[in-house]
């Protein structure tokens, strides 16, 4: 998943990522030492383009990251900058999504007598519709995931990848459709997996990570942060 | 309404929001962008009435906030959820004393049709549609910092999150400080002070006042005592995991109850 | 629409300025709160349309702005007289891509009936009348700064003014700088930059770029080029005190006319 | 005039003041120095209770006053203060004054097309409807400044003093009220100045400088910066 998000990340791109997002740093740190050297690099504590994240073990909003900043611009000011149309890309999750590219983040069952009272979308609800590029990465993909249709509408639209542990999803004229399937499942698997029907057009294998996309998470990332979501 | 400084795990104001639960504090309204264990222990002591936030949890590996949700999904208290960008508006609009701020980007989800703290209106120069969100006025901010003088001139070393802001949105200011320095120290830094003195109500001096949070430049999370309270079910354990932070808490006035 | 930096007699993009005069530029739409020998010059070369402002005045010494109020009350140009803090506003909503910002105040004087970029409103939560301000887009602003790396990483010591703003509201960021230093030294001083390198389009470096104004911890007003300035009256006289900053204007590219 | 400002401000309160005022600066420096030690100073480029304002020679808004200052608060933050009613006091000026508290500082003639072009109000159109007081300074005092009405309301109302080298008007309800007049001078003097009716209860001369007022006056402001204003 990390070399597959880092190979969606172009050169020059400002690109954001928010809290519990290990993966999307570790993979937009990758993007900068393989084909991306001058992405710039923005989080919630504001460190711009950090030289290393091997001190953020448990915490993707942690002051380390402006200790090894080129300069500060937190994260007010982050917001600011996607209202004006000057973020790229930003990294955002959710808890449910459906083919209609709702997001919800908020609620499991009524909003004001909730289920599951679930964290909140952060920044997700005015972010995802101002940032120029979305990527949605969610670490679990199951039918409580990718529902038929959302509990609660935390915000919609303007996404422009999903990437899952089974495949990537586009979201093209209003629907996700599928993109490609990692090599390691099998269409089934991810029709079983998703709560509502795939759409597809030509159908591909995600491309597989490098030998030296490989090497290089072993030095940006020896401890394996970017796997920290798959264990909690 | 009470503004906490800090970022999920980062510089939390534990000392002060310990010694809220130590006061059995009752209905407190909390206002901010993402809180973690600040929150989390205020509803375990059943000491909020409502929160302002975008999102609240603990990070990655540290999991959900249990008696956050407990409190909710049982109904006897109340989330205004916001988009952490929202409630930075809605601070804006304090600080400015205005009564709402235009925000963009909230149309496309249903936050404003469940909440009627948005509203939609017309824009009277171009008649296109646009969101306000109501100001938020906290009556107090409450900010750990790494230094500050006597004057209550304080400076944030790393990031800042919002606290510079709520320290212009509040009506009162208090800061706990890691270190009581010299005026003339303060001077030297004078253009790195992020708060000046003559905001400030109140300073206190409480080192290792953000743990288990961390602290930059001074301590890292203590990832122990964060897992054994997110571990806590009973009220007696959460007295008991306060209690031990008391000889700490109060240390910096020379271990007298001063505040 | 242009957003000049500094205030007064400090820390002027003034080579920048003389550069939009030897270009013969016309028509401009200047933008800030309080300016003096900037926009004098600007109007002295008839390179304006309107200038939006709270305070257009050198200040007490000096007297008023001799060109700037010949053309204003000629009627040749436009003054779009607003409160500094209207300005500020105005500036802030562009920062935050939204159509106008709520203010308070104005509702006590005339500004408000005989300008149309400020209009009364009902407040939607609360249905008092509130005073809006339309933003103000600059499409680039020019600020001078002591300390720039070839990033664009800039830092300002000293006041700050309305720069840091204007950095935020524009859609093009022009930086002229005293010194440009290696990006080791911004880096060290991470945490006091104003302006990040991937917010500017262009970096310039013009030693002495902001006399005959003066520059904190650089030099003191010229107060003799000044009166001199303020005493001109002919076209070719103007023209002529331009020209006498060529070489030094020039001076960061190797004297070689660069930009 | 400077001893009488100083006299107007209150230990502890939270006082600011503009560009082109010497004036204002210096008397806040005396209140400082003889009966407000803990008057909080702010000004335009944002020194919080500068030390020293002797460098202020050309300029009150000068880079000086941050370098000589407790902290750093400029003037965006200062309008911010003022609009939450935490502005103690503001020194403004204008050009043009009526009895009814009308403060011009934008044009004479008509507005669109004036026959003179001032400079402009700066900050007074939101600064004197939101301080707690305001000090109006102005260091001409004749028929055509004290005016029967003014040519464009630039802001109204919340005048708590005007001061001028003749006398002290107070602002009480709705009109200006000639509260005393300067020793120097004559009520016959400032009538003739004064381009609208007088209006007074029991008239009282200003009280006269300290000699340890003068004194220390001399020590803050030994090249005379206050009198700027009236050379220009």
């Amino acid at each position: 998943m990390t070399c597959t998000i880092a190979d969606l990340l172009m050169d020059g791109e400002t690109v954001f990522h928010g809290v519990s997002s290990h993966l999307p740093m570790v993979a937009m740190q990758l993007a900068k030492h393989m084909h991306a050297p001058n992405l710039v690099h923005l989080n919630i504590p504001g460190g711009v383009n950090p030289t290393t994240i091997k001190n953020a073990s448990y915490s993707s909003a942690g002051a380390d990251l402006v200790g090894a900043a080129e300069a500060y611009f937190p994260l007010e000011e982050i917001f600011d900058l996607s209202m004006r149309g000057k973020l790229d890309t930003a990294f955002l999750s959710g808890v449910q999504f459906d083919i209609n590219g709702n997001v919800n983040a908020s609620v499991i069952g009524d909003y004001h007598k909730p289920k599951v009272r679930l964290p909140g979308g952060a920044g997700s609800a005015v972010l995802i519709p101002t940032a120029k590029k979305v990527i949605i990465w969610r670490t679990k993909h199951d039918p409580r995931t990718f529902v038929n249709e959302v509990d609660f509408v935390t915000t919609r639209g303007n996404i422009w990848k999903i990437i899952t542990p089974l495949c990537v999803f586009v979201y093209k004229n209003g629907k996700l459709h599928l993109e490609s399937i990692h090599p390691h499942t099998t269409l089934e698997e991810v029709e079983k997996q998703t709560g509502f029907p795939l759409l597809y057009d030509e159908l591909t294998y995600t491309n597989e990570p490098s030998i030296q996309q490989l090497q290089k998470l072993k030095e940006i990332d020896p401890k394996d942060y970017r796997s920290l979501e798959f264990l909690s | 309404m009470l503004a906490i400084g800090e970022n999920v795990l980062h510089r939390a104001p534990m000392a002060f929001i310990r010694e809220l639960a130590r006061r059995k504090k009752s209905k407190l309204s909390l206002v901010k962008t993402a809180g973690a264990h600040d929150i989390d222990l205020l509803y375990a002591v059943g000491a909020v009435k409502t929160v302002t936030a975008g999102f609240v949890s603990y990070e990655t590996v540290y999991g959900l906030p249990k008696h956050y949700r407990k409190a909710v999904e049982s109904g006897e208290v109340k989330t205004n959820e916001h988009a952490c960008y929202t409630v930075i508006s809605a601070l804006r609009g304090a600080q400015a004393n205005v009564p709402f701020m235009p925000v963009q980007g909230m149309q496309y989800g249903d936050l404003i049709k469940y909440n009627d703290y948005f509203v939609v209106v017309e824009d009277p120069f171009t008649k296109e549609p646009v969101t306000l969100v109501q100001s938020i006025f906290p009556d107090v901010a409450i900010i750990h910092v790494q230094e500050c003088d006597e004057q209550g001139n304080a400076i944030i070393y790393g990031p800042k999150f919002e606290d510079v802001l709520m320290s212009r949105a509040a009506k009162r200011i208090i800061i706990t400080t890691e270190q009581i320095v010299p005026r003339y120290k303060t001077k030297q830094n004078n253009e790195r002070i992020d708060i000046p003195g003559f905001l400030v109500e109140a300073v206190v001096h409480v080192p290792k006042g953000a743990l288990p949070t961390s602290c930059y430049k001074k301590y890292e999370l203590d990832d122990k005592a964060l897992r054994t309270f997110i571990g806590l079910k009973e009220k007696a354990e959460i007295n008991q995991f306060i209690s031990s932070y008391d000889l700490q808490d109060y240390s910096g006035q020379g271990r007298k109850r001063s505040w």
